[in-house]
């Protein structure tokens, strides 16, 4: 079991001929997800990685069945691309894409939510479902089957906990990294609630960071209320000072909100144990899949 | 990209928004040449920063000779850091009441949101606080801009009713430029009402979405490379930089882990000089830009590289490393942590050129930290 | 028993203090209307033909628990204000205003549909629930209670019918007049689909006109499908010539599409008696109802 | 409102649609140094209807004198009841292929649609009929516009994946003008694909929604006087007339009533001249006018009157007739039939004046039928 991807989940590249996308679907490829077309305008009727080529999602959809799709496009021409695979019909789409306009983003997070479709990102490693399927970037051999769960909004910070954990021999479910931008498709509240529903997930890890109050948002409408599992929270960014933008467009802290000691305070006071380190985060999930009481917590 | 007042008033103007009437003056002779032309005037420093008034940047000019004088005063000075190089001279408003009108995103709501509030003339977020009721909120709907009924319902809302039919274009108008500008935040503040029941922008604000920067490459905003000299050189360089007040210089890839590295140094009792992503999929050039960035001040006892390759590869950033500490004959101590996609290559080349790096991210913390206490000098020492 | 609207009816008039506004709010009243608000902003506060006044629907709503609303405002507007009573959660919207520009009302249609809420018109009469309430323009002493509902384009042509009827002693339900503009809110389909549902209908009567394929689609996809009630139809601009505007901006043959025929045909193979003249629809519609099929058609 | 050819490609131009260079002439010397400057022309009638061609207003003319020749030939013509005043010289193209691209509004749909073929230069709704395939459709949501990816889909779903890169900002060109000017319709037809692999609007059209003409004050579209000096004159008055083909004037209240009326009076051996809505809530001038246009056609011989008052008050128009009979001196006769709002006080001041009222329109119809048939000429006869 697993969350919104599995060895079943059938899947596309949008941007899948351009440099990108062909190193990471090569990847994707490599790692066993089930790769089914690219659409590159202008270039359908022809082949890329074994894969046909089509002019439009649309075309792709009808001709391949994707259910998921993984934009690798430019940011101008990014937020199009998310609406092109919503109109379409994709299920889940996930924008690795970083540097798109604030105003695109509202529009087509507008547009994707009236399709009633799950977008992940944009400006982020994307997910793996351990030993089944990777859209996105994240590297394949950290990856391993287990009970955590993850979600992040950061991406390197993923790759740590998930190499944290399968060193210790902690092995898990899916990895979801939400990205870094202010305005994001799946919330920490979206992912933490598909984690509750998933019968494989004994343990998640949630890795926030400054900025935004999302992960307030997550701790008192999610956590907070029968979660049932552990949670094991981690946000970086301690030690940023006010007002200054930490890479992330996301990342900033300004006024009283958005401050580290805020969200840490929210999870603690939601039940969840947050970690100083990842070195932390890691030995801490591994101890709740230990104990009796995490599949007690289900 | 922020911009000066003058440059706001002047898009303000073209968009049909009331701004006074200004002259821009680099010198206080042509400070007292606006004033000849306009009578009484508010002599204004242009700075990219909030604050002036307190700092003494604004001041009352009756006539030529006061103007004068006035410029004379704020030509020069230093506010939060920003020199000030030029004034904007305007006709003296006698305003009557003071109101707030602004657009900016909510990214709680994942939308924009436009502000409109009967208390101008201060911090907005402050009457936020303080008077929340004074504040009326409209957040429209992204693909069809605000519509005619709901900027009457705000207008209601925050109490402005009778000045509706002057509000109601003001609004539309300053959403439309906020749109076509990609600002992040676009305001009028204080929003005047003067004696004559008119509504004048008195001073504007607008900062541009970065990420848009390519549909609006004509624009030239405020230089605010007086802020700090190394911002602006890393902006040049095109890189990711923050700076901060310690000593270890930190670079990394993405911003996460950059500011985990940040959290991690100051955990082993070290403070971070800077806050330095080169990003995803950097490729060895950046990796050598960033590294000469950080050799370039004076306060880095130790740099530490943090690299956890996803997008980006484990043997081009060995290869910008290898190539800068050469360059730059490198004499603070340097650790590296690396591990992800292509660490092999990435650690073996950096082995090879006698630069062993650190498998973990905590350890790395650990050990630069203690290297730039110790004053070691040389890189290869790191190991 | 009725449609739409009802002596329960809580009733604003937007534009209430306008010339027409005032006027038909007037007649409405005098019908037995329960007006409960005006609309004009700016004049929030005042009091009008003995109703409260406010600044916007969303006050009057709140206030008043409104859940109709007559539009009585300039063309240049009304398609704003459809939207503000729809924003506020106003159930039924009637706009009578002529000549809103027709890319305001795909805009306002659009926007109306995504709210979930009824608009009839625009350009149109409104309707009456004969002795309980009325919205619109429909003069009053004409209707009488009875077994008849009215469906029409045509605001004066539902005068005649309604008249007609009361005349020879048959009664009506509702009589609505959707009106004659290209961008309508409640079509025939609609507007038949509540007849079929309303037990106190026995008979409906629908008149339709040259242009669009509206009348046809109620054919099809209504009244040939299991309608249950007698349907005594009528078309209007039998004589008029293709390619000229017959005063309706809806109103207008283009190529082979829109033509009285092929509506009357359409209706006729739909089951539907179809007459020659008004007063031939009055005696039809009389006879259906004196008929004891029609109430076994329920 | 129409516009002619030229006004059309004016505004191409200006929003960037690439049309052929050409000049407007008013007299065959225009013409020929307009070929002088553009080397081999086409000129063109410019008239606001289709069938130009057919009908020889259009000529191609490859020197100043055949030009010349061209223009005193089609000058002064009739096209479809239109005199041609005004020729258009435009650069001949070398087209290879010629497309359709138009916008206008669907109202099965109640959206706005995009229309783009393979097949132009023909009659789009013939094209839709005997080749349905070669047509691609678009309707944009009217809050969002065309989106990139539903134009892109719309290029190759018709078929012409490689122009893509032409096509996709002559699209988003015209949808933008036909909102601009809230179009019924606008279209370029052909869009000419040229020998050098440009695209060009060959010819075009824009009809503008005539109730959004408050925001288009400013236009001037095609003279369309010359189509019928009454409905010029209808127009004039602002009143909604359409001229027919019979003998018996009929003036109403709403679309749905006229149009019957029309039918009443064909049912009883009749043919109305005209169909003449006064509309919802005419005050007495209204009818006044109305009247006044009706009794200066000479092709009427007998006038019918159906008010059924609803916004519209039976006084009102009662008095605009009382008032239009003594001033007119009507010659043909006159049967008005009034029921509705104000019935009585209008039927009251008809009687008053010795123009009783009918009180059913397929009575009244028949009445002015026999009565125009007769030749009766004095309207208090109608009685």
């Amino acid at each position: 079991m697993s969350i919104l991807l599995s060895s079943q989940s059938r899947v596309l590249v949008q941007g899948l001929t351009g440099r990108e996308g062909t190193f990471h679907a090569e990847q994707m490829k490599a790692y066993g997800t089930n790769l089914v077309a690219g659409v590159s305008p202008g270039k359908g009727g022809s082949t890329h990685l074994g894969v046909p080529i089509f002019d439009t999602v649309a075309d792709a959809k009808r001709e391949t069945g994707a259910d998921v799709s993984g934009i690798f496009v430019p940011a101008p021409f990014a937020a199009d691309a998310i609406m092109e695979a919503a109109a379409a019909g994709i299920e889940l789409i996930v924008c690795i894409t970083e540097g798109i306009p604030l105003y695109d983003m509202v529009r087509a997070r507008a547009f994707v939510e009236d399709a009633g479709v799950k977008l992940i990102g944009p400006n982020c490693p994307g997910l793996v479902t351990a030993g089944q399927a990777k859209v996105g970037i994240i590297p394949n051999h950290i990856n391993h089957e287990g009970p955590v769960g993850i979600v992040s909004r950061s991406g390197t910070l993923t790759y740590e906990v998930i190499q944290g954990l399968s060193q210790a021999g902690v092995g898990q479910t899916t990895s979801v990294g939400i990205g870094g931008d202010p305005i994001l498709g799946l919330s920490f509240q979206d992912v933490l609630r598909l984690f509750k529903e998933d019968p494989a997930t004994h343990v998640v890890v949630m890795i926030g960071e400054i900025g935004g109050s999302d992960e307030e948002a997550a701790a008192e409408s999610v956590i907070g209320r029968d979660f049932g599992k552990p949670v094991v929270g981690f946000i970086s960014g301690r030690t940023a000072p006010p007002g200054k933008r930490m890479g992330h467009a996301g990342a900033i802290i300004s006024g009283n909100t958005g401050t580290a000691s805020s969200k840490v305070q929210a999870l603690k006071r939601a039940g969840a144990e947050i970690c100083d380190t990842i070195e932390e985060v890691v030995a801490a999930a591994g101890a709740a899949v230990d104990q009796p009481s995490s599949a007690a917590h289900r | 990209m922020k911009f000066l007042e003058y440059q706001v008033k002047e898009r303000f103007r073209a968009a049909g928004i009331p701004v006074p009437d200004g002259r821009l003056a680099r010198n206080p002779d042509e400070a007292a040449l606006a004033a000849g032309a306009l009578g009484s005037v508010v002599v204004k420093a242009q700075v990219p920063i909030g604050g002036r008034g307190k700092a003494g940047g604004i001041k009352l000019a009756r006539t030529p000779v006061d103007a004068k004088r006035a410029a004379g005063e704020i030509l020069g000075m230093t506010i939060k850091g920003y020199t000030v190089r030029e004034v904007w001279c305007e006709t003296a408003q006698e305003i009557v009441r003071e109101l707030y009108l602004g657009l900016t995103l909510d990214r709680d709501a994942r939308k924009p949101v436009l502000i409109l509030s009967a208390q101008g003339g201060m911090d907005i977020e402050e009457v936020a606080q303080t008077r929340p009721d004074a504040i009326a909120k409209l957040h429209p709907d992204p693909w069809r801009g605000p519509l005619t009924f709901q900027v009457r319902d705000l207008i209601f809302r925050a109490g402005l009713g009778p000045l509706q039919a002057q509000l109601m274009p003001l609004v539309t108008k300053l959403y439309a430029l906020g749109r076509t500008y990609d600002a992040l935040t676009i305001e009028i503040n204080p929003l005047a009402l003067t004696r004559d029941g008119g509504l004048v922008a008195a001073d504007g604000k607008l900062e541009i979405d970065e990420n848009a920067m390519f549909r609006h490459k004509d624009l030239h905003g405020a230089d605010e490379s007086d802020e700090d000299p190394l911002e602006a050189e890393a902006k040049r360089r095109k890189l990711t930089y923050v700076r901060l007040d310690g000593s270890i210089g930190v670079i990394g890839n993405g911003a996460g882990l950059v500011m985990n590295t940040l959290d991690l140094v100051e955990r082993e009792g070290g403070h971070a000089a800077d806050f330095l992503d080169i990003g995803g999929g950097a490729k060895a050039e950046v990796v050598h830009s960033a590294l000469e960035l950080l050799a370039s001040d004076p306060r880095v006892k130790g740099i530490l590289i943090n690299i956890f390759g996803g997008i980006t590869r484990g043997d081009e950033v060995a290869h910008g490393i290898i190539d800068a500490t050469r360059d730059l004959n490198l004499n603070v101590p340097l650790v590296v942590r690396m591990t992800g996609t292509r660490e092999e290559e990435g650690r073996q080349l950096l082995r090879e050129a006698g630069i062993p790096p650190e498998a973990g991210a905590s350890a790395a913390a650990r050990k630069i930290v203690e290297l730039a206490a110790a004053g070691t000098t040389r890189p290869a020492a790191a190991s």
